[in-house]
């Protein structure tokens, strides 16, 4: 039962970062959400990977004897972390942007285009 | 953003250099020890973070120029391409360094060793190139980002 | 070193390269960027058409990256690949063909229409970008590569869509709704792969297509990526996006995005035909597919009706159109386990959707392009203020007909012969379905009448009289086009038969598609 | 060569087509030549016949796009006053449209499949 906990985190985290895209009206907090469904996602790859009682996969000064956990999703994670980093910085600043000519960040006023 | 107190700048000042170098080891260890050219350009980008912080916009942007910062992205990214394309004698990306005896051609050895930094064949080559593009890159975003935040804050009191 | 076996790289790598080239050359010579773009992408144009000439005479193709040799997918006696690897049969090379042609296009339209903008080095960098991500996502094997492309291509369109939002609020707006979308269903796309993989340990397409179970797991995976790629191909009523995004694009981009959604919608063929095929229930599925087309094409028709703006109204066609791409290649879905009425009307409906999604790539650029020619002169949007147009703008006007008569299903231009398909094949598998197409067709033709009164007929107007015929190379960019649809317009039967009907069976024969990489056709 | 694209049911043909629009258009010259002869330019035969009303003005003419199509629009208000309602724009309702139609989609899926 312990093993699935991250399981668990990652759907709770998923989740909040879907209500916050629903239901909250700042722009920020909407870039939130989107980290945080990153991180959820994050979270579930890298649990995937996870053996009980391993160690990192690098072989430099490596502890004799133990296992180690399987590096692929860590390789995964990380690609998307780094893509993460660039997405939440292009809708920050995006943000900032539409600030600058709508001098406001409440969804329900940043909707010129509709219909 | 104002420059903070002179107990902030003075702390900033003795460990700036030193979060530099970290970064530079992490980036050039990258193909031994966790981490890497991403990871390693993150930590030299926050070394410019902290230098924003405390110094504010305008005088850091004094310190680090935006133009050489893109130049230097620039440069990174060509690196790295450049370094896949010098593998397409046999395949793009194709490692022509490793176990060759030249730059970084030490056989690698597969288990428990304490490391050599002769390994590797591209990989260190294309995590510098990585390094020098994400240290610029996210350098450029904190520097832009803080030049305009300071554009709406004066439009706000205006 | 033989270079005909690295051509499907050089396709990515020459536009790459050039990507970040053009910001270090852009400080020594402005001009020389749009220059060095276009040279880009017509040498990735022309290695595309080879490589087509290579894949459909020899075979599907596959490059493996930093592997001995390009081919060798299985080094030394493992059972699945482990490298990433490019796998490129009839149906990836259709769509590296539409983007090749568009990108190139959208590139020569950008040198005279850009002209007047700053930061034009980073424009065409991220045009450059935005190409590579969506070459990546059509030629790719690997389902994480997928995923990291489908961010780049989305990260270079978001920032291209708010382009003008340094001076303007509303393109950032547009790029916020777009990047937000489109991360979420990225995410979605992530979340699949990592249910794949904890599975069976594979990233690999073909590999996963070899083993999979369509067990409970699966399913999710599937009720994941379908409803995502649906949407960031633009299906309704997951489309809002769409108008705000394409609208406030700078024109090029416009035609390049309605690409770049296709490269998703191609994505979601190749996950339901090639990674499941017929072991998912193909009636329950394909019917989703259908009732996403059937909505797609009525409500994108009707809203685009009433609108004024010109490229908003245009952007409401794009998810209309794609409705119609639904529809085809849903109805062949529909009957994937049925050998009988798959032979008797699946493949042609199949091939009508196919070779609509050519058809409205370029049709729908060509109109973009023109969208953007009167923009670009009149600096209006707004189809209220546009009137007598056709006075000052001959070959715009002539430019707006072919499209205009090629959107809306007229004989003897492209839209015809393939929405001709759909409704033929589809009316055998069900009627109701096939005479809905129909109206929506009328309805395409009587809003394009719209757009054609108001902004090229009636008087001159005074406000207009200094308006002339836009410069040469976006007058060149909309010949390309205009060349191609008639071309495909007069002899549909050539592509259909050439380059619709392989890539329908390389979507249909899932074994050949596994088997290029696991070997034992 | 005549191009026959085969659709399961019959065949189309671009060429064959644009032959025949050829010859009809012969034929349809051919039968306005015969037409009146006494029709002489820049004369009276050229103004428009308003049922006597005056003519209006060339800029004064022109229809904007706003008026075009307005019966239509009139008489499907009520499938169009909801449908622009639900395009608000707001970025909170895009989202909560994806999650609802993958909700929808992964319960059809999961009963079904």
């Amino acid at each position: 039962m312990i093993g699935n906990f991250p399981y668990i985190a990652a759907i709770i985290f998923i989740g909040l970062g879907i209500y916050t895209l629903m239901f909250k009206k700042n722009l920020i907090k909407i870039a939130i959400g989107v980290v945080l469904i990153q991180n959820g996602v994050n979270l579930f790859l890298i649990t995937l990977g996870y053996i009980k009682g391993a160690v990192a996969p690098i072989y430099t000064y490596a502890p004799s004897g133990q296992i180690m956990v399987l590096p692929t999703p860590q390789a995964l994670t990380l690609t998307s972390i780094v893509i993460g980093i660039a997405t939440t910085a292009l809708i920050l600043s995006i943000a900032m942007m539409i600030y600058k000519h709508y001098g406001t960040l409440d969804t329900d006023q940043v909707r010129r285009l509709r219909g | 953003m104002k420059q903070m107190s002179r107990i902030v700048r003075t702390v900033t000042n003795l460990i700036y250099g030193f979060i530099i170098i970290f970064g530079f080891y992490v980036i050039l260890h990258g193909h031994l020890t966790p981490g890497g050219g991403f990871q390693g350009g993150a930590i030299v980008a926050s070394a410019f973070a902290l230098l924003l912080i405390s110094y504010g916009a305008l005088n850091t942007e004094k310190l680090l120029k935006k133009d050489l910062l893109s130049i230097l992205e620039s440069g990174g990214l060509t690196m790295f391409i450049g370094t896949a394309f010098l593998g397409l004698g046999i395949t793009f990306f194709y490692n022509f360094l490793a176990n060759s005896g030249s730059w970084f051609g030490d056989a690698a050895v597969i288990g428990i060793n304490p490391g050599n930094m002769n390994t590797g064949g591209v990989i260190p080559l294309m995590n510098i190139a990585v390094g020098l593009e994400v240290l610029s890159a996210l350098g450029v975003i904190v520097l832009v980002m803080a030049s305009g935040a300071e554009f709406t804050k004066k439009k706000e009191n205006s | 070193m033989n270079l005909s076996n690295h051509i499907p790289i050089l396709i990515i790598a020459i536009p790459l390269l050039a990507a970040f080239l053009v910001p270090l050359i852009g400080r020594i010579n402005k001009k020389a960027t749009g220059i060095l773009t276009t040279l880009a992408l017509s040498v990735s144009l022309i290695l595309t058409i080879i490589l087509a000439v290579k894949i459909l005479t020899v075979g599907p193709q596959v490059y493996v990256f930093g592997a001995q040799s390009p081919a060798l997918t299985l080094p030394s006696g493992l059972k699945f690949p482990i490298r990433i690897m490019f796998q490129i049969d009839a149906m990836g090379i259709f769509m590296g063909l539409i983007t090749a042609v568009v990108s190139f296009s959208g590139a020569v339209y950008s040198l005279t229409f850009m002209e007047q903008h700053s930061g034009l080095d980073k424009y065409y960098s991220l045009l450059l970008l935005l190409t590579v991500g969506m070459f990546s996502m059509e030629f790719t094997g690997d389902i994480f590569n997928f995923f990291v492309f489908l961010e780049v291509a989305s990260i270079a369109a978001v920032a291209l869509i708010s382009f003008r939002g340094v001076d303007l609020g509303e393109p950032a707006e547009a790029g916020f709704k777009y990047m937000v979308v489109s991360s979420i269903s990225a995410l979605m796309v992530l979340f699949a792969v990592g249910i794949f993989y904890g599975q069976y340990d594979l990233l690999n397409f073909a590999a996963i297509a070899s083993v999979v179970k369509y067990s409970q797991l699966d399913k999710i995976a599937l009720g994941l990526l379908v409803p995502v790629l649906a949407m960031k191909a633009g299906a309704v009523p997951m489309h809002m996006w769409t108008p705000d995004a394409y609208s406030e694009a700078p024109a090029p981009i416009s035609m390049i995005l309605v690409a770049a959604s296709q490269a998703s919608l191609y994505a979601l063929f190749r996950v339901t035909f090639s990674l499941y095929n017929i072991t998912l229930n193909t009636l329950a599925v394909g019917w989703i597919i259908i009732i996403f087309g059937l909505l797609s094409m009525f409500i994108g028709v009707t809203m685009a009706i009433i609108q004024k703006d010109i490229k908003r109204l245009m952007a409401y066609h794009a998810i209309s159109q794609t409705g119609y791409m639904f529809l085809g290649v849903g109805v062949g879905l529909a009957v994937l386990a049925n050998p009988v009425a798959l032979s008797q009307y699946g493949i042609t409906a199949m091939e009508g959707g196919i070779f609509h999604i050519m058809n409205h790539a370029m049709y729908k650029g060509l109109l973009f392009l023109t969208a953007g020619a009167l923009f670009f002169r009149t600096g209006t949007k707004d189809l209220n203020k546009m009137g007598g147009l056709a006075h000052s703008m001959k070959y715009t006007t002539i430019f707006f007909i072919i499209g205009a008569a090629a959107i809306a299903g007229l004989p003897p231009f492209n839209g015809f012969a393939s929405k001709l398909l759909i409704y033929e094949s589809v009316y055998r598998f069900n009627p109701l379905l096939s005479i809905i197409a129909m109206v929506v067709s009328i309805l395409t033709l009587a809003s394009f009448v719209k757009v054609f009164h108001s902004a090229f007929l009636g008087p001159k107007l005074p406000q207009f009289r200094e308006v002339k015929e836009v410069p040469k190379s976006m007058v060149w960019a909309m010949a390309i086009l205009s060349c191609i649809i008639i071309f495909f317009g007069l002899f549909p039967d050539l592509i259909v038969k050439n380059l619709v009907h392989p890539a329908v069976m390389a979507l249909i024969e899932q074994f050949k598609y596994t088997g290029t990489v696991l070997g034992g056709i | 060569m005549l191009g026959l694209l085969e659709t399961g049911s019959g065949f189309w043909s671009a060429i064959i087509w644009v032959i025949v629009v050829l010859i009809i258009g012969g034929i349809v010259y051919y039968i306005r030549n015969k037409g009146e002869e006494s029709y002489k330019k820049n004369t009276e035969q050229d103004k428009p016949f308003i049922s006597g009303n005056p003519e209006l003005s060339k800029e004064g003419s022109h229809i904007s796009a706003n008026h075009i199509y307005w019966g239509f629009t009139e008489a499907l208000k009520d499938y169009y006053t909801p449908l622009v309602k639900t395009h608000t724009g707001n970025i909170n309702d895009y989202s909560s449209w994806i999650i609802v139609i993958t909700v929808i989609i992964l319960i059809m899926v999961g009963v079904n499949g």
